[in-house]
């Protein structure tokens, strides 16, 4: 009998984080079951098994040792949090397990030569912001006119919410805008001497890097310090429904930064989700929610993983089980061009995404969402953060990352392998 | 009827004053630590040791140093996360910026600076006693969470505040596989262990616990009420920033303040309470009970719902872990107030009266 | 000035809701000598039944008033905390008389996660909405006095005017001397209470169903103000310095208490806290409980700890 | 004793602590309606968990009864609650006074009467309490933490008598009290009993006082009853003279001889 | 009545002019007394007259509005707890302050602590000398445990003892100290003649043996009466008599105030 390519799901189901949790997760199990309805990875069947995480970092680390060996070795792991990251980081070295972080995780782990096994694919924070700044710069027409103006930064007190402080920090050297740093303690439920800060400060921008309840509390306050929602932008994991949807029309006018995607209910793989795994009764959670927008990074995360096995198969052989090892190579060498997005499903969904030795982030284009009161609707072009920027930021980082662990950077060679 | 000591006579107080003066509990204490150290490298599993075990040893040690402040020393706190995480950060920064310094020194370091934070949130349980000193500590906790989130030297200006730690070795031993890990930690653990019981059955030991049960007397037959309090908070703090920095190096190897949040503080407690207050080896079992319970319940209840049947998700798997888990605890403390230690020692109380009923 | 003004009324206002969860903790304690650890695990819960049922009770019995649905849903939800509360005693409280503090505090912690667990297990772990109709947009006051007006929220004041009001009745009922001096009277110590006829056991579902009751309003209040979710349960953790500050054991004194924190932890956050980077506010107010402590080592308004041989 | 008139009945009660001590190994004991009956005994014999063990206050120290039964009038209490109890008229005046510390002494005496409707009546009970310790009614609005010693003990004792029982058990009330207190108490106990028939089961070390009033005695010893018999007979027999009333040879010895014949004997310095 | 071979010393302790007030009650108003070297001190009086308090201004747990204490020689406005432990000075409590959680060994090796020498690092490691130092103490306990007799208890958690046996657990914390003077606050206190008769052999053979001066509170007019070598009598803070135990039984005002007319 064949092996199995087993997913560990690292998910957070309960607790204060859990109405942001529980999307992504159906999102990233209903894709590996259409994996498996439509005949498995060239025919290798996908295993799964979910461990609750709660977003705690201990009990993360505890699932990541539950799950790694589990099926032959696990694919990849997705810890959906910033904090797991970070230590999940020293660990998969060790354990040769690459590690896909779509959209959060460290941004200077976006270099290949020193973060062998992570792969902050699609983008992280410092894309975001930058992405964030060119649109509002946009808006005001032109980086010039961004001089003198205040952008309040309101974030989760962790190392997710501070991780676009860098990048902010270096435009503002540049483009002599004033930013104002909020940082707001977990769970984020406390957030009234924020917005009291901001209506007394009047910035003229704000910026919203939450997670879970903090996002709905930080629009409900707004609302009630009269703060214009239509001002106020948040990052990719402060726009999606549950964010605003117990607000409703205080929320209306809010944008969000969509990690390409936003909620996608008429693209071809959310149809395929309904026909063949829910369709079948199979689906894990309601079907409302399917095509919502975290539901779709739930998707995108899981076809990343997938694509990278598919990847490894076409080196290491079509239809046979892959080891992390392959995989990681397969995931550093993603081309993942528009047709093979299309013939996926989600065309329209995200732009191609292709990896390197040097960037294991694959992608930088992002786009704003907002808030109608009703549902998320793009309101901007696409934008593509500007490495020239960033490149040298990341570089540094890991550098000093590389040289605190004593570590060197991988050689030529060592990127063929 | 094995389990008596009739016929065990004493015929030193050395004798009488060892830590355990049964024969038979001598004999499996000793057996129990030979195979903690021969026996479980042997046959233990990675994800054993790395997911229960090791944080059982860590947490074990964090809950025995609790044990001292609160369990002896009658002073509740809620800062031993903020004491774990100064614990964690000072050894951290001694590591980066002592060049050379051997990681058991810079551990121990860390201990050391968490004594002396513990001593100065420990000043105000000169005056303020009971819950009332509990929230005391608590803005210890909050204080500490908020200044390694902001001060950014103790985080050495990494961006995101986040810092971490490898090639942990000891005077040229790699501590590297997971049982050398649990290995490593076992040796704190055991030496930290018999120190502490050291001190808490000589006279400090019987300081503390006088000052616990009825401060007004303790001071009338001459016991300084300050000096107590202080050196229970210093001692207490010491081992708990050990542990803190163990939690570190060894368990996560990178972390943020939120690893040592108040939820920490919280559970530490918990295990103490739950394990026995003033009872070393309650320590152990309130570590165990809270760290591998969940754990354990975690795992088992898939298999539970298999059987009968009913596949349950999990959403409702960590649900029923925590109704299970406070089920349970409130069922232990029904049965024995003080605690597992105590249960365990009424037990054997009863084994040595076994086979008669009294 | 408008500006501070304008804080100094938000931190009142909150301060408010503060000792509204606070008064939960302090009914408990006074009446039992129990910290009630599960304080914020009943806001929690309640909150939960409260969002759910209105959602669910309209669909069951089939009905479209959004007001009647809300009170219905109010009183089911109170007849849930009530059988909490007997439950509790039944279960635990009657099996632990006379025990330590530390035991009872531990008994507490395994409700809390019971509760917790419960909770989400019934009513479910996502954000929920409870509309009591409470108006969102702030108002704009005495805009000619200061530049830029003072900018008040409804919603904020009913909470307040409501906290008020159920403080002021449990102030009553405490002050009506026969059950209130029993009350007390458990709470020194529980075997003598026994001893001379205070049936403890009614005593406490009272009082569980009644710090309930309070943390169903906490609930209702805190729920429509952040939407009913999993860390609602953490406003307990704000509320603790408040209960410290006035005393474990006065019914004002968590009003007092409230108003002070409130004030203080939004006062600082404002004015201190850009200077040192900000996210001040949970340990200020911490230790402005700890410095008050130093002087009252009671609390402000707690009763005086008895030390003596 | 005439069956008839018993109002309690304890038979053959054994108690254990924390699941494992065994302190009450079959204690049987009837107590008369309207008598005073006197439980003696040394230090740790059983009196305190037998009175325990009646009001049902063992709970709270994690004994419980295993064996025997107790009735009151004729109806098994084991299962009533404490508060049940005092509704029907037992009260217990604890050993170690356990007044109420926060409260001030009025306040303690006035819970006592939690069980008690009408103002009127348990005013005038206030101020009989008073009648009996004048010294109660000078310090009423003191902290009871705050008073005394015996103090608390007349304050413990007065609350009791604030819930009007039928039934007092009454834990070795003459503790830390004056002499003409202790006198007082017992003259208390005589005048409830004898003008309003309330029944009393007295622990008391106090052996001579509590002989000259009671009417009937039990002596305990570890756990057992040994000796019982009317009081006046307890009174006269050599062994509760010897031990008891410190009356070797009919004389009362002198604390300061008693230690020469037994010094040698234990003190080894 | 002074057993032979027994001389009073030089006053040992000498208490001058103490007041002290809670509020609105005067429960010591100008108390003087003084204690002589070897001797048993007995201190009567009825309910509230302040006998406990004066224990406490002597033993500094309490501090007097006015007054002096003058222990050999040395006088103090009020004394701090420590410096009276360290000066020699042990006492009992009324309500019994045993440490509940302890055992009988463990309470009363804590009046051994103030001679403790070995630092905390010596005790944590407990090699040599900090092993030593504890056995030596333990022999002393040990001896204190046997005379009070009450080595069948040793281990036992004093909360579980019956309260007499308590009482007896206080008296031996108190003479770990090996105290030059004794207070003695209601020691006999619930229980029975022959128990008391115990407790008094206890206390007059310290007495006896070390000389110990003992000051004691004591209701049981026959223990006063029979061990005492003088007494003092107090009213509600007022001192009404003090002398032999014959000239204060036949004090009228200590008769009225106090003994009532049975004795
Ligand atoms: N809570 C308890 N747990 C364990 N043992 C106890 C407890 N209470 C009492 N005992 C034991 O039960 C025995 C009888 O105690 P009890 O208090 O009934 O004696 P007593 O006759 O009232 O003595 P005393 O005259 O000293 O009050 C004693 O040996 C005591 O150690
Ligand atoms: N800390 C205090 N605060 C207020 N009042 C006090 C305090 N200590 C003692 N008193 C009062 O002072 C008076 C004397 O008390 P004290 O305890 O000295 O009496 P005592 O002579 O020992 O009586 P007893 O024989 O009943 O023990 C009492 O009326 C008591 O209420
Ligand atoms: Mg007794
Ligand atoms: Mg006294």
């Amino acid at each position: 009998q064949q092996q199995e390519q087993f997913f560990p799901v690292l998910v957070y189901r309960t607790g204060a984080y859990a109405p942001n949790g529980v999307p992504f997760a159906n999102g990233y199990v209903d894709y590996l079951k259409l994996v498996n309805a439509n005949g498995g990875i060239n025919g290798v069947k996908v295993s799964f098994e979910e461990c609750e995480t709660g977003y705690a970092t201990d009990r993360g680390v505890e699932c990541y040792e539950r799950l790694k060996g589990k099926g032959g070795g696990a694919t990849v792991f997705q810890p959906l949090s910033t904090g797991i990251t970070f230590a999940l980081t020293e660990k998969a070295p060790g354990d040769k397990i690459p590690l896909i972080t779509a959209g959060y995780g460290r941004s200077e782990s976006t270099d290949g030569n020193v973060f062998k096994w992570n792969f902050p694919l699609t983008g992280t924070y410092w894309d975001a912001a930058d992405v964030l700044l060119q649109h509002v710069s946009k808006k005001e027409g032109g980086w010039d006119k961004l001089k003198g103006k205040k952008i309040a930064l309101v974030y989760h007190d962790s190392p997710y919410g501070k991780e676009p402080i860098p990048l902010l920090e270096e435009r503002a050297k540049m483009h002599g805008y004033q930013l104002q740093l909020l940082p707001v303690a977990h769970p984020g439920v406390e957030q009234k001497a924020t917005w009291q800060q901001i209506r007394g400060n009047r910035p003229d921008y704000v910026f919203l890097w939450g997670w879970g309840v903090m996002n709905s509390t930080a629009l409900k306050e707004a609302q009630a310090t009269g703060y214009p929602r239509d001002k106020m932008y948040g990052v990719w994991w402060a726009g999606a429904e549950p964010d605003v949807k117990d607000v409703g029309d205080g929320a209306r006018g809010y944008n969000a930064l969509a990690l390409q995607h936003g909620a996608e209910p008429n693209s071809k793989v959310v149809k395929d989700v309904l026909e063949k795994v829910h369709g079948k009764g199979q689906g894990t959670g309601p079907k409302e929610e399917v095509g919502q927008v975290l539901y779709m990074r739930g998707l995108i995360a899981a076809m990343l993983g997938v694509e990278g096995v598919k990847r490894a198969q076409e080196r290491f052989g079509k239809g046979k089980w892959m080891s992390p090892e392959q995989v990681r190579w397969g995931l550093e060498n993603l081309a993942l061009d528009q047709k093979k997005l299309d013939a996926l499903g989600f065309a329209g969904v995200m732009r191609p995404i292709s990896t390197s030795c040097a960037d294991h982030r694959g992608s930088t284009w992002a786009r704003v969402h907002t808030w109608d009161g009703k549902q998320w609707k793009f309101s901007s072009d696409w934008y593509q953060s500007d490495d020239a920027i960033i490149k040298p930021m990341i570089k540094q980082a890991a550098d000093r990352y590389a040289a605190e662990k004593k570590l060197d950077r991988r050689n030529a060679a060592d990127c063929q392998s | 009827m094995l389990y008596r000591e009739n016929g065990q006579f004493k015929t030193s107080y050395r004798a009488d004053l060892q830590i355990f003066p049964i024969v038979q509990d001598r004999w499996a204490i000793l057996a129990l630590v030979v195979a903690a150290f021969v026996l479980v490298p042997m046959v233990a599993s990675d994800y054993m040791f790395r997911a229960i075990l090791i944080p059982f040893l860590i947490l074990s040690l964090a809950a025995l140093g609790v044990n001292i402040l609160v369990g002896y020393c009658g002073q509740i706190s809620l800062g031993s996360g903020a004491f774990m995480a100064v614990g964690a950060y000072a050894a951290y920064n001694c590591l980066i910026r002592i060049d050379g310094i051997p990681m058991v020194a810079a551990i121990l370091l860390g201990g050391v600076f968490a004594t002396l934070v513990g001593i100065v949130f420990g000043i105000p349980s000169l005056r303020v006693r009971g819950l009332y000193l509990a929230v005391a500590t608590l803005a210890a906790q909050f204080f500490c969470d908020w200044a390694f989130l902001r001060v950014k030297w103790f985080t050495n200006y990494t961006p995101s505040g986040s810092v971490s730690v490898s090639n942990l070795n000891l005077f040229g031993w790699r501590v590297e596989t997971p049982a050398e890990r649990y290995l490593f930690c076992l040796g704190f653990l055991v030496i930290f262990a018999l120190l502490a019981k050291n001190l808490v059955r000589s006279a400090i030991g019987r300081e503390w616990m006088a000052i616990r049960d009825m401060d007004v007397a303790a001071a009338v037959i001459g016991i300084r009420p300050m000096y107590a309090k202080l050196s229970a908070f210093a001692v207490s703090s010491f081992i708990v920033g050990v542990a803190g920095a163990l939690w570190g190096f060894v368990y996560l190897g990178a972390w943020e303040p939120a690893a040592f949040s108040v939820d920490r503080s919280f559970q530490l407690l918990f295990m103490v309470i739950i394990g026995g207050l003033g009872s070393i080896m309650g320590s152990f079992f309130g570590a165990a009970f809270i760290v591998v319970l969940p754990i354990f319940l975690n795992q088992a209840l898939p298999a539970v719902g298999d059987l009968v049947g009913v596949p349950i998700s999990t959403a409702g798997i960590s649900h029923a872990e925590f109704i299970i888990f406070g089920a349970l605890i409130v069922w232990f403390l029904i049965v024995e107030p003080h605690g597992l230690a105590r249960l365990w020692a009424v037990g054997k109380q009863k084994l040595r009266l076994w086979p008669f009923p009294h | 000035m408008g500006y501070f003004l304008e804080t100094l009324l938000g931190g009142l206002m909150s301060g408010m809701l503060y000792a509204l969860v606070a008064l939960g903790f302090v009914l408990i304690f006074k009446a039992s000598g129990v910290f009630n650890f599960a304080q914020g695990a009943m806001v929690l819960f309640a909150a939960l039944a409260m969002a759910r049922l209105a959602e669910w009770l309209p669909q069951w019995l089939g009905f479209q008033n959004a007001v009647l649905a809300n009170v219905l849903a109010f009183i089911v939800a109170g007849a849930i905390m009530f059988a909490v509360a007997w439950l509790v005693e039944r279960l635990v409280l009657r099996h632990l008389v006379n025990q330590e503090g530390a035991t009872l505090l531990m008994a507490t912690l395994g409700i809390t996660y019971f509760l917790d667990g419960m909770g989400q297990t019934i009513f479910g772990s996502d954000i929920y909405k409870i509309d009591v109709g409470m108006p969102k947009d702030p108002v704009i006051v005495l805009e000619s006095t200061f530049q830029g007006g003072i900018l008040v929220n409804k919603e904020d004041l009913y909470a307040a005017v409501i906290a008020a009001a159920l403080v002021a009745l449990l102030t009553l009922f405490f002050q009506k001397t026969g059950t209130g001096r029993a009350l007390r009277a458990v709470a020194d110590d529980h075997q003598a209470a026994q001893s001379i006829g205070i049936p403890l056991n009614r005593i406490w579902v009272i009082v569980w169903c009644v710090a309930g009751v309070v943390a169903l309003v906490a609930g209702v209040i805190w729920g429509s103000k952040l939407g009913v979710q999993f860390s609602l349960s953490t406003v307990a953790l704000r509320a603790l310095p408040v209960v410290i500050l006035g005393g474990l054991t006065s019914v004002p004194g968590a009003i007092v208490g409230g108003l002070i924190i409130g004030v203080g932890e939004k006062l600082s956050e404002v004015y201190i806290g850009p200077m040192v980077g900000g996210g001040i506010e949970i340990w200020f107010a911490y230790m402005l409980a700890l410095i008050v402590l130093l002087f009252r080592p009671q609390g402000l308004f707690g009763e005086k700890i008895i030390d003596r041989v | 004793m005439d069956s008839k008139n018993i109002v309690l009945n304890v038979n053959g009660i054994e108690v254990i602590y924390n699941h494992v001590i065994l302190v009450l190994k079959g204690v049987s004991l009837q107590v008369p309606e309207g008598r005073i009956v006197a439980l003696l005994g040394g230090n740790g014999a059983g009196k305190t968990t037998t009175l325990r063990a009646v009001s049902n206050l063992l709970q709270g120290e994690r004994g419980e009864v295993t064996k025997g039964s107790i009735e009151l009038r004729g109806d098994r209490i084991e299962n009533l609650s404490p508060a049940e109890l005092v509704r029907r008229g037992v009260v217990q005046v604890m050993e170690g006074r356990h007044c109420f510390a926060h409260l001030t002494i009025e306040e303690n005496l006035l819970t006592g009467a939690y069980t008690r409707a009408g103002k009127a009546e348990v005013e005038a009970s206030l101020e009989k309490v008073y009648g009996y310790f004048p010294r109660l009614k000078l310090r009423r609005g003191s902290q009871a933490a705050y008073t005394s010693g015996g103090e608390q003990q007349m304050c413990a004792i007065g609350r009791a008598l604030m819930a009007n029982p039928s039934v007092v058990l009454l834990d070795e009330p003459s503790m830390g009290l004056a002499p003409q207190i202790v006198e007082e108490v017992f003259e208390i106990v005589k005048d409830l009993n004898v003008k309003e028939r309330v029944t009393f089961l007295l622990a008391e070390q106090n052996t001579n006082m509590a002989l000259r009033y009671a009417d009937y005695g039990y002596i305990m010893e570890s756990g057992r009853i040994v000796m019982d018999g009317p009081a006046h007979e307890l009174a006269s027999n050599e062994d509760v003279k010897e031990f008891y009333l410190g009356m070797g040879g009919g004389q009362r010895k002198s604390f300061r001889e008693v230690k020469s014949y037994k010094r040698r004997k234990r003190w080894l310095a | 009545m002074q057993a032979p071979g027994r001389r009073l010393g030089e006053v040992i302790l000498d208490v001058r002019n103490i007041s002290l007030s809670f509020g609105g009650v005067k429960a010591l108003a100008d108390i003087s007394f003084d204690v002589r070297e070897h001797e048993i001190r007995a201190i009567i009086g009825p309910n509230g007259a302040g006998k406990s308090s004066m224990l406490n201004c002597i033993n500094g747990v309490y501090q007097p509005q006015k007054g002096s204490i003058t222990f050999r020689g040395k006088t103090f406005q009020h004394m701090k707890s420590r410096q009276v432990a360290q000066m020699g000075i042990a006492r009992t409590f009324q309500n019994l302050a045993l440490f509940k959680g302890m055992s009988v060994l463990d309470n009363i090796m804590t009046g051994r602590n103030l001679r403790i020498r070995s630092n905390i690092f010596l005790q944590a490691l407990r090699i040599g000398p900090a092993e030593r130092e504890e056995i030596r103490h333990r022999e002393y306990v040990e001896r204190i445990i046997d005379f009070l007799e009450i080595q069948a208890f040793r281990k036992t958690p004093v909360g579980q003892l019956p309260y007499g046996l308590q009482k007896r657990v206080d008296l031996g914390r108190a003479l770990a100290m090996e105290p030059q003077v004794l207070l003695l606050d209601e020691p006999m206190a619930g229980m029975n003649v022959e128990e008391k008769q115990d407790m008094c052999r206890f206390v007059l053979d310290v007495n006896d043996e070390f000389g110990t001066t003992v000051v004691l509170i004591e209701h049981d007019m026959g223990v006063v009466m029979d061990i005492s070598d003088r007494v003092v009598v107090l009213d509600y803070g007022r001192k009404i008599g003090d002398g032999t135990p014959d000239e204060v039984r036949n004090n009228p005002d200590v008769v009225k105030a106090y003994l009532g007319t049975s004795h």
